[in-house]
């Protein structure tokens, strides 16, 4: 299941953090979602101590000067692999 | 695949101030010809359906919506964090515990956020 | 090879969608993909012809003929491009598959590929 | 009595910025105040000529037509309306006081007007 | 001083409540922000509670269907008393 | 009246995604002809002015307002709030605290916010 957030509304990282383990779970942040990445939210950092698998934009990351600032659990992907990414998950939840 | 789509719509922001809302009860409406969507109401979009609120621009669609059967569903949190309860909404509406909420996004193959 | 279904709102040059639309359908095409893209609302606007380069910022007609000529379909939303007084302005057939549509293609693209991502 | 400057961004419909515009706008000029607005970024959007009335939603281009007729002088980024390919849509002249300009003219507005305000 | 605020941002309603009670302030809400005026809302509660005079666009709470949800230390203003509002304070700070 | 109005600049949004704080900055280029206008940094707008940000889209805007000795301020609250220090920012631009970023906003007879 792929949580596909492109928007500046953190509702998406939230719900994805209520499913259980039993959930295979990807957050995917793009556009300025990848703001929530900062190792200073809240939010993202709780969703990676329960071991949610949290991916970014590495093209949005890097435009907004962020590598320096998100926690290395976050997987930077390019284009290419988000369309894989898309591919591979049977559910998409667009947020 | 298609017949076994489940289509989500999720309604997350408020009813004025954007044509959001209204467009996406606009996608449901248009969306059921070939699909069975539930929509899904959650955050400041609950307030759409208040008894109160203008409907001018959506009620055609909500009783549309109805007519055939399709489920408007609210998420019970998002309504308790704004004060607001059962009685504040219109009949037409399903209220459910925030835990369905998230089971039926989950269970969709396509969510579509307004 | 897979088919993928791309669902915006934003115009173009106010937020960062139209431009995000523009690389990942990209990035679909190079990989072998399909692409079918449905613009609503202000969307519609990033179909427009004339627009000016600009130094410095991404291009968005360009960068939707660019996918058009790899075979990308787009459909605008009638309505939308109605009461934005747009309508004239939308690039043309010879562009390639690009034209105006309802919201029923929005559900004739849902049933035809195997993955729809919005980008809002 | 006083002048009114007036600064939005929003185009129209995806947002109720141009909507709330028009209406303190009419308001102003019905107390007899003068008002003077600048549109940037999508807010040249919000001129164009032939927005289709549609039941139930507001018409923005008759309501500037409203106030363009009161008196009100309306400016245009110029740039904006380039970047966009919206430039031969919008309003002319002959509607009333509106025309293109630069953002130095959003500076003689403040210069010129006793409040400025901004809707988001 | 009159914080004019027009947008989902309530940064604005933040900043005028860390006024001291010696600057005359109103908070003036339009458009989506006349949200705030809800009753749950705890930051316009407390504004209200530190006697910070609020009003709010008349025609925007009714179209949302508001009026029952907010405050009645919340005023209603119409869009002729808004302009007057705006000619008669000082500073407008536009939010 | 004109002589004496402040202008404050005020960046609220991120420096990609929307185009709001490079049309910010055009416009206190543009406003300095005839005003001396002060830009106000708070929320996410910091991280416009952290150093590694993709700055092609307004660099020219930062250099030429920095020539005319005109102030960029930083509200050192948004970035404690963000885990942002000095250290991550340009030269071009003066943190100050958050106190005095309110007095700044409150002086100004007109403020235009991005």
């Amino acid at each position: 299941m792929l949580y596909f957030i492109t928007g500046e509304d953190i509702t998406g990282v939230e719900l994805a953090m209520e499913h259980t383990d039993d959930d295979d779970v990807t957050i995917l942040l793009l556009q300025n979602a990848v703001y929530f990445a900062n190792k200073s939210n809240k939010t993202v950092t709780q969703a990676l101590n329960q071991n949610k698998k949290i991916s970014a934009c590495k093209e949005h990351i890097d435009t907004r000067g962020l590598s320096n600032f998100i926690s290395d659990k976050i997987k930077l992907v390019d284009n290419s692999k988000i369309i894989d990414l898309i591919f591979e998950s049977e559910t998409i939840i667009n947020m | 695949m298609s017949e076994e789509k489940n289509i989500v719509i999720l309604l997350r922001q408020p009813p004025h101030g954007t044509l959001y809302p209204v467009e996406g009860l606009r996608m449901t409406v248009a969306v059921s010809a070939d699909f069975d969507p539930i929509t899904v109401v959650i955050n400041d979009a609950v307030f759409a359906f208040i008894k109160d609120v203008d409907k001018t621009m959506y009620s055609m669609h909500i009783e549309f919506i109805r007519n055939i059967d399709l489920d408007i569903l609210i998420d019970k949190k998002s309504l308790d964090e704004r004060g607001l309860t059962k009685d504040d909404l219109i009949d037409d509406v399903e209220i459910k515990e925030h835990q369905e909420i998230l089971d039926i996004i989950a269970n969709s193959t396509v969510t579509i956020p307004f | 090879m897979a088919r993928l279904g791309i669902l915006f709102f934003d115009g173009p040059y106010q937020k960062q969608a139209s431009e995000t639309v523009v690389k990942l359908s990209n990035a679909a095409l190079d990989k072998g993909h399909e692409v079918r893209i449905f613009c609503y609302m202000d969307a519609v606007n990033a179909l427009l012809d004339n627009q000016k380069k600009i130094e410095g910022i991404f291009n968005i007609e360009e960068g939707f003929r660019e996918i058009l000529t790899k075979g990308a379909t787009i459909r605008l939303c009638n309505l939308c491009l109605l009461v934005r007084g747009t309508m004239k302005n939308c690039l043309k057939r010879e562009c390639g598959d690009v034209k105006r549509a309802g919201t029923p293609d929005l559900a004739k693209i849902i049933e035809e590929t195997d993955r729809l991502i919005v980008i809002c």
